[in-house]
């Protein structure tokens, strides 16, 4: 469930339920890469706490093929934007335990302006479009995640 | 035509799928009106903004979208990765 | 020359002429971490063109005993404006070639808004309030780089 | 007092610190303008705006701020890192 982005190849974007390096992304965005100053990345965390109650794991579920589609229009999307050189953006599933990483989003531009809004654009529509859905292992029992409406208003400062 | 479902909603209707009978091309509305015709007793599950919809995997907002014979028609609950 | 922001354990602030390492800097972010679900970080490396000119390296002088202070009082605002819980900031001085590492800025939080936004604003502050200076080795010689304007417009969006 | 310079500014006066005569407390300001009667040819790199300065290793913006006896003071061209 890896996909590279056909559009550009600079661009690395996968569905996985495979842990991922940080090191290693940060490395790729970084090699042979002379004209980019600014790199920014995101990583999203499983949290022992949320939506008030005390968590012990996830499970991500998502909707395989339109994953892949939804990720690679956001990253198109971002990059018709901003003048940003390499993005990587990985989205883990199955089954996570508290404070592992869920969510890697990576990108270079020549200036850190670029690069901080496409990363946080790219986590803002993730967060509202691509088709990933945490049911979470709490001491009540399992329950789905409600997603919120700050999320959504989020979306109000690119528009 | 077969109809996806995903998360909350496949574990509240209790299937991942559905078969309806529907005359095609139909708008989204007409699709999401058929399937609470189906599943009566889960109607509330359905509303517009509760169970969003994909066509051919992207997301549909616009209601008056047609759905033609062979697309892959998916509704699903609010995303909450990240 | 480091130092430890002696308002916040959990604050971490270096001016060094040694490189970092991301992959470390990330680790002590999320070390016994199970509060934070968003970390957000930037790192500002040596561009081989700038300001029109093919560079080949650069020097990065600074006001010693300054500079920390700057950094920590930059710091300080962001941590008073966003629930951030930890932050990571490190400065290179001296002599470094093109795609060298330059500034680290680190943040982690439980929510993204507050990490992205308390990493972009020490960043832009940075650029304007901290005493450090690159003098740049270019195809015409060595030249002091200039300020650019866009940076000091870059505060408004903190107003 | 002694006054010390950093970066670009320090290169085109030719030296990292200099002594001037001054009654103290004085304005930013003042010691700005004593720089400037101390430095005639160089007069124009102490213009506000292209000469920061700090008192006590911090930046000041306002050119009214005093500067006391003991205080340590520096000039320097906008910065750069990042």
């Amino acid at each position: 469930m890896s996909a590279e982005n056909a559009s550009n190849s600079q661009h690395y974007i996968a569905v996985q339920q495979a842990d991922f390096d940080v090191a290693h992304e940060y490395a790729e965005l970084r090699k042979d890469n002379r004209s980019d100053g600014a790199v920014v990345f995101f990583t999203g965390l499983v949290r022992e706490m949320n939506q008030g109650s005390q968590v012990s794991g996830l499970t991500l579920e998502h909707y395989p093929g339109m994953t892949e589609k939804a990720l690679q229009q956001i990253v198109a999307d971002a990059c018709s934007r901003w003048p940003v050189n390499r993005v990587r953006l990985i989205h883990r599933v199955g089954t996570l335990a508290i404070s592992d990483q869920i969510v890697f989003v990576g990108v270079s531009s020549s200036h850190r302006e670029a690069a901080f809004d496409a990363c946080y654009y790219i986590m803002d529509y993730l967060k509202n479009r691509a088709p990933f859905w945490k049911k979470e292992v709490t001491s009540d029992g399992e329950r789905w995640v409600e997603a919120l409406d700050k999320d959504k208003q989020a979306l109000g400062k690119w528009q | 035509m077969n109809i996806l479902f995903f998360a909350a909603l496949r574990e509240q209707l209790g299937c991942a799928q559905c078969d309806i009978a529907l005359p095609l091309p139909a708008s989204l509305a007409t699709v999401r009106a058929a399937l609470i015709q189906h599943f009566p007793q889960q109607a509330d599950l359905f509303v517009q903004g509760r169970a969003l919809a994909a066509i051919n995997q992207t997301l549909i907002n616009d209601e008056n979208t047609p759905v033609n014979s062979g697309d892959e028609v998916a509704f699903f609950p609010p995303v909450t990765g990240g």
